[in-house]
């Protein structure tokens, strides 16, 4: 009897504290195996959030670092400039990146760090219990915004592929999800591009995830992933934004 | 791919059910008969129909599921 | 009369909303009440607890290093609280997912099937909180059935009307399970 | 009123809309999100009143700062990384003379630390975590009930002296539930904010600053903030003394640890042991006069905090010498349990 | 003798700290200008930032109040939400708005924030003493850059009205120079059109002004402005890039 | 090597070079952007060395983070509001124990303040101004050689106690020209750094944390960096006593208002008053020790500090009632002279 | 606007030049007579070639300019 | 020994400069030199001023609240300048734009139309500083002429050689002034 498929070797053995269903397993599992196909595991330093995915620390099987909430591209930036030959990632969520850590995020992004950010896009904060994240979709309800998101009060959702790609910095910028096996698929092709993107010094490269929460949807896992694929997908379309080696189409349809 | 098989680590095992719904053979199915220490009922894979498809090892959040040649 | 309640389980099992239809019961009963809440790290699947004081007089301190009482729902709960409660104290244990005994024999232990009577005979294994609880509330003087019931009542409202009967069921259950023995 | 079964977080949260607090700004943060959760609920329902959850706690200060300036009772939460972050903007709104409320309820640090009870941020809220010589007057709740009682007063304090205010709970107090009576309300009198940025109609530009390049200038602003400070040291001091009249050992706890020591105190006497409570409710400004009182009398302190030993110096600093004072403590989210601080005093009155 | 023109009753009498040819004088003319034409003086709130600009309470004759650097978004937002039928400007230097202060920027845009925002790129840190700006242009050596400012090192020049107008809660950007006259009424009309998107509770609006920094660019006031009109709008193309009111043309050209 | 003219914030920065400094992240703030304007033009030309100016303070401190995390020397420097805004960084750095270099050149607060030569941070930088329980070794040169001399140090402690070590000065010690010489030099060992986040070959993953949910851990944590405490407290001790053998009255200063302590020193014992000056050069840890034996020996203290009172408590706790401690100081700014000094020692030793 | 004219209020004048470059009827110059209190020769105006067009009151930094009808 | 002297102007007048060329040449004389700057809010056209010390010993206090000489480039610095200066002290000022005479008589004044002399005679305004120095240096015995040229020369390098002959030249105009009075 021969094991196939089974935990990559960039992931250790701890169970992972993540909500029945949630999204962050299954990107975890793509990140590691793209690492593991790459064979950058032992030049690998990643950078864990502070949001679910906080415990990233526990489950990657390589050097990590956890930074402050939101500053994961600045304390990236720092292992980069030093190591310019590892591979260095973020992991983040939609409030570390989108919200309290924008400005990081951004100038990462415009100074083209060689970096790649998995951007975790749940709609949500769920370590904190599911307050308003940034790009929490309009009329959504949340504990902030228990009579629904409402544009004139809380804003729009941040359409973070959107607004990167527009800067020079960005050489890789996709959507996906993680809704279906087939959107597995995809979302591991394109986290695949984005490491590559770095081991070739294109420069910043972001694979936004579409991930579910069921917990603080208050949706069983099965409807939190059609939830992804109706409803968020309106808002955040899915498809490649940029890719500078210049395979990359249009998103959005 | 026939003789490629899917199974459940049960103790990795939370109950979402995203295995069970993806599986094209449905061939999987919570164990009733059993709590891990997690206090849920884990997936089971039926082994003689199971197609070896991977669509359970792609979707499953905990990484619980190994394909194995038999 | 001061009675230290400590509830613990998995979160997700309705253990913290034990404790607080305990403290709302004393309120309404005319007492002081104090509830403190205990998360472990997981929105879900990790423990929780949380620590109930009913008192006649001032509560000085809300934490209870050694309980008068508690409501133990699974495994690794009896494992971190049956130490610390008091000699002669009273231990309530969910027996559908504990398959071992109380290490301790100077205590008063009582084991009710909590998630196979919600299961089965209330209808939902989520009230097994309300099993457990109607089994406390049974065995102990501290609070009156009557409040507890109308604390129930007064938490279910609205959206949540719906489960009442339910949980009213598994109450009753439980406290039958509780005076059976 | 009838007595409700309620957290602390959400009774200071409806005692701040009692008190006429209009404006929240915050960014969520354990263990004080349901103090937002709360007022995101109520304040759509009220005309005038205004909830932001905030791109950061650095915005939220910020919009503090302006909705303040424009007159309004104004308001943020957090705990731990996210006060550390709103730094910067407190030291603005001391500087700028202005009033507004800060709660934060400590967890456990440093860093990202965890979410348990801790007092670890009395240095910062009392000796100033931002740049240059400000003060925030810092009310330390003990239950439910005062939680809800020092809301009112801290926005009632804010604008009589055009300070900062901070409530300085932790983690346990915030969660906790207890009954509350909301006694107390408050409102806010825009017509007396004569310097707020409204419009210019009618008289001369209102400026909100704390930019003055001359030091001359800079050292006057600071004598007045000085003179301020004097007056409040004057009149807002806040101390309880819990059977201190025959004590000969004082344990000296704020907030939450108060709680445990007063439990203490029963017991030890139920020993023997004449012991006695000093609770400052208000950390700055620190009661020394009355703790210096009290070192006429006792013969030693045990000073007990959820920290490594900060109040401890305030103490020192008021008994100065005359008497020892003890320290025991817990770091990182670990409570004192009575037995421990019993034998500390055990020890102590050997 | 009848005085047709002088200065505006919004400004007061003080003297202005500027440096001699400074473009902040010039701006600021035509903001006060644009608040008396709309008769806003007296329900006016404006926000100076830290910079050069940071003396701007005791230029404009307004009810005024001095942000932390970078944070005028979030003081104005304040303000707004206290006092929604009063004109709200802040006025923010590019250091201000676009480095330190970018998520309270893109966020206040992203809420549509009824504001007005008058932004001075002037490609560099004017207060203290010629650092690099997010603004500064490939090449442009500052004191921070003192070998020229690289892409790969120092990222790309932000372009902030391009990456603003992507943002649905943007009513109105438009990007303009005051290195002329013909450049200075056009500028003026960006103004007040952006005075009248507030006025008409459309949301976020903002006018990027490109002034000159003799001082810190070591230039003479009129070869700054040359260096404006050759240099600067090579990178950022005048024109506006956002009118929500619909007579907005693509900006760029 | 010859002696140069040089300013304090370019001294700092040609000494973190020779410190073996390779990594430098920094904002922009007067009265110290003259250091990294000259790593600005330095490092580049150096292999290995990197200089970025951030897109704030807050970041760059978290590049700071990063870079420490990677294993490089790596500083950063700022002033009032740009260190208020470091410190949720601060306290992170300080619980995931790295080393780091932080240079606050401080400036007339609170707010924005001014840009003159205040000291008005002391608290904020040896009370911890950010949240939970840490400490920062602090240094406090007073010349422009000191600070030369001391950079080297810090880099060199930070490394040896994987703790965040700050250099205080001021506007006026980092903008004054001196003579300098730049005997001392020293490199980064990255073989020693095992812990650091390189990569993880050959060996288990390294992991940079401050995260311990459960508070059992994260008391260990916090008891192992109280007992590192101890032992800098130990070890790291600096201070000194000018004119101090016979002195019936010490003068307490640090920094830069040392130097013009100095002067009144010298001005008093011509007039016949036995004057010494007491510089503590680590303000955390604090020569506590010292000063309590000098207690035994003098008349008074006279703490004088540029800010409203802050080393002052520290003196107090040390003396701890054993003999007077007076204070005077300026604020916003402003510089005490010799003769405000003189005239306080006058009215002590009358 | 042959009866409009501009003129300069000297004492805030900084000498920055820019009116004197955009003038197109070319009747702005230094006064090289005169310091003012920021010790600089301020503009001045040549009153008869001035045309009133406004050039030099737009460009302006220091608002130092007034045009006024005779 | 010990000269306390202040340089004191408008911000571009290049008072600063005037400062650290009394140091480095107080330097390369052998003598220990402090130097401390102030600047005024403006980046141009405020008010600049730094004080320099020149010591054969250790120098405490790098502050200088009753200077030994001061060198004033315009009215406002004479204002705030001329009432600290010591007894006896040394005053240069710069007659050009300062259209006063000194008020104290227990002090040394000197007076030099620095502007003209550099305007006309040097062939640059901007030297107007190294006039004031030159006839500083030539007034006062606390740093040799050679020395204030050759730390002249050590700052004019590069990009800046092109500025050394007028300056050399102001600096020389300035001594000429002064020891013609
Ligand atoms: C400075 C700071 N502010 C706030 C928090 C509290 N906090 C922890 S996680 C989190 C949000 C997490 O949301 P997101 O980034 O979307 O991640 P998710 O949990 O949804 O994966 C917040 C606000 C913190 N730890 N530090
Ligand atoms: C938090 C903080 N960081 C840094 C500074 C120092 N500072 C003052 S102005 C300024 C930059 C100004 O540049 P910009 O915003 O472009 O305005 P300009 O002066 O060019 O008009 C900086 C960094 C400060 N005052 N506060
Ligand atoms: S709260 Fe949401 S995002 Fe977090 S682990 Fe649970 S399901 Fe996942
Ligand atoms: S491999 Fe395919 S057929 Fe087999 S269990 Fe998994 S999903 Fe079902
Ligand atoms: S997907 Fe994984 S966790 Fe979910 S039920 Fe299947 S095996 Fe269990
Ligand atoms: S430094 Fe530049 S921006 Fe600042 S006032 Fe001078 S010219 Fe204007
Ligand atoms: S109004 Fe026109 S013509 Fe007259 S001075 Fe001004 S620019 Fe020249
Ligand atoms: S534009 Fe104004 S400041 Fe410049 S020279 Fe002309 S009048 Fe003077
Ligand atoms: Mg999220
Ligand atoms: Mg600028």
């Amino acid at each position: 009897m021969k094991t196939l498929l089974k935990k990559p070797e960039s992931l250790t053995d701890a169970p992972m504290h993540y909500c029945p269903g949630c999204g962050h397993g299954i990107v975890h599992r793509l990140l590691a195996e793209a690492i593991d196909e790459f064979g950058l595991r032992e030049k690998t330093v990643g950078i864990a959030p502070v949001g679910c995915a906080v415990f990233a620390y526990n489950y990657f099987n390589v050097d990590m670092i956890e930074a402050p909430h939101g500053r994961a591209p600045a304390v990236a930036t720092g292992v980069k400039r030093v190591l310019p030959e590892n591979f260095v990632f973020t992991y983040q969520g939609d409030g570390d990146l989108a919200a309290i850590g924008t400005a990081e995020t951004v100038h990462a992004a415009n100074r083209g760090e060689n970096l790649t950010v998995i951007f975790i896009n749940n709609a949500i904060y769920g370590m904190t219990g599911g307050q308003m994240a940034p790009t929490t979709v309009l009329s959504q309800k949340t504990n902030t915004t228990p009579y629904g998101r409402q544009a004139a009060l809380h804003g729009y959702p941040i359409k973070i592929c959107e607004l990167l790609s527009t800067m020079e910095g960005v050489a890789f910028a996709e959507r996906v999800t993680v809704s279906s096996p087939a959107n597995i698929i995809k979302a591991k092709a394109a986290i695949r591009r984005a490491v590559e993107t770095q081991l070739n010094k294109e420069g910043f490269s972001i694979v936004e995830v579409l991930s579910q929460c069921p917990t603080n949807w208050g949706m069983k896992p099965l409807d939190a992933l059609k939830w992804v694929e109706e409803e968020m997908t309106k808002t955040f379309p899915l498809g490649n934004f940029k890719d500078k080696k210049g395979n990359g189409k249009k998103g959005g349809q | 791919m026939a003789n490629q098989k899917a199974k459940v680590l049960e103790e990795k095992c939370k109950a979402c059910g995203l295995c069970i719904h993806f599986c094209p053979a449905k061939c999987i199915a919570y164990n009733e008969k059993k709590f891990n220490s997690k206090g849920v009922h884990p997936a089971l894979v039926e082994k003689e129909k199971c197609i070896g498809c991977r669509q359970c090892y792609l979707v499953c959040p905990e990484i619980a599921i190994e394909i194995f040649e038999e | 009369m001061e009675e230290k309640i400590i509830s613990a389980g998995f979160g997700g099992q309705g253990v913290l909303l034990i404790g607080k239809i305990l403290a709302l019961a004393g309120l309404s009963d005319g007492k002081q009440v104090s509830w403190v809440p205990s998360y472990g790290p997981e929105m879900r699947g990790g423990t929780a607890n949380c620590t109930v004081i009913i008192s006649s007089s001032e509560i000085s301190s809300p934490l209870a290093p050694m309980p008068d009482s508690i409501i133990i729902m699974n495994k690794p709960s009896l494992e971190a609280f049956e130490p610390l409660l008091r000699k002669g104290g009273l231990l309530v244990m969910n027996s559908s997912l504990i398959d071992v005994k109380p290490k301790r024999s100077d205590i008063k232990a009582f084991s009710v099937p909590a998630n196979d009577i919600a299961e089965k005979d209330a209808g939902n294994v989520k009230a097994a909180n309300m099993v457990m609880l109607g089994a406390y509330a049974a065995l102990s003087d501290s609070v009156s059935m009557d409040s507890v019931k109308k604390a129930l009542e007064g938490e279910m409202k609205g959206e949540k009307q719906k489960f009442l009967p339910v949980n009213m069921k598994a109450l009753e259950l439980g406290a039958a399970a509780a005076k059976k023995k | 009123m009838q007595k409700m079964l309620m957290e602390g977080n959400e009774a200071v949260a409806e005692s701040a809309l009692r008190a006429g607090c209009t404006h929240y700004f915050g960014y969520p943060i354990t263990p004080q999100t349901e103090l937002s959760e709360y007022l995101a609920r109520e304040m759509p329902k009220r005309k005038d009143c205004f909830f932001m959850q905030a791109e950061s706690e650095i915005a939220a200060i910020n919009m503090v700062l302006g909705a303040s300036s424009a007159g309004a009772r104004a308001m943020t939460s957090s705990s731990g990384p996210g006060i550390s972050l709103k730094q910067e903007g407190i030291s603005y709104i001391a500087a700028c003379s202005l009033p507004c409320v800060i709660v934060n309820m400590e967890r456990g640090g440093p860093g990202l630390g965890n979410i348990a009870p801790s007092q670890a941020d009395y240095f910062q809220a009392v000796k100033g975590g931002g740049h240059g010589d400000y003060r925030l007057i810092v009310l330390a709740p003990n239950s439910v009930q005062e939680l809800a009682d020092l809301t009112v007063d801290a926005f009632d304090l804010a604008d009589k002296y055009r300070n900062p205010v901070m409530i300085l709970g932790d983690g346990l107090l915030g969660q906790m539930m207890e009954s509350v009576e909301f006694k107390k309300s408050s409102k806010n009198d825009v017509s007396k904010k004569t310097w707020a940025t409204r419009g210019a109609k009618g008289r001369k530009p209102n400026i909100i600053n704390s930019l003055y390049l001359n030091p001359v200038e800079l050292e006057q602003v600071n004598l007045k903030l000085q003179e301020k400070y004097r007056e409040i040291e004057k009149n807002e001091k806040r101390c309880e003394f819990y059977e201190m009249e025959d004590a000969e050992y004082a344990i000296v706890a704020f907030g939450i640890m108060s709680r445990i020591a007063k439990s203490v105190v029963n017991e030890a006497r139920q020993k023997g042991i004449k012991a006695g409570l000093i609770r400052p409710i208000t950390l700055w400004p620190f009661p020394s006069k009355k703790i210096a009182g009290a070192a006429e009398k006792t013969k030693a302190f045990i000073v007990t905090e959820l920290n490594a030993g900060q109040m401890v110096e305030d103490v020192r600093l008021a008994v100065n010498g005359k008497k020892p004072v003890h320290f025991i403590g817990r770091l990182g989210g670990m409570l004192l349990t009575p037995q421990q601080l019993m034998e500390k005093l055990e020890e102590v009155a050997k």
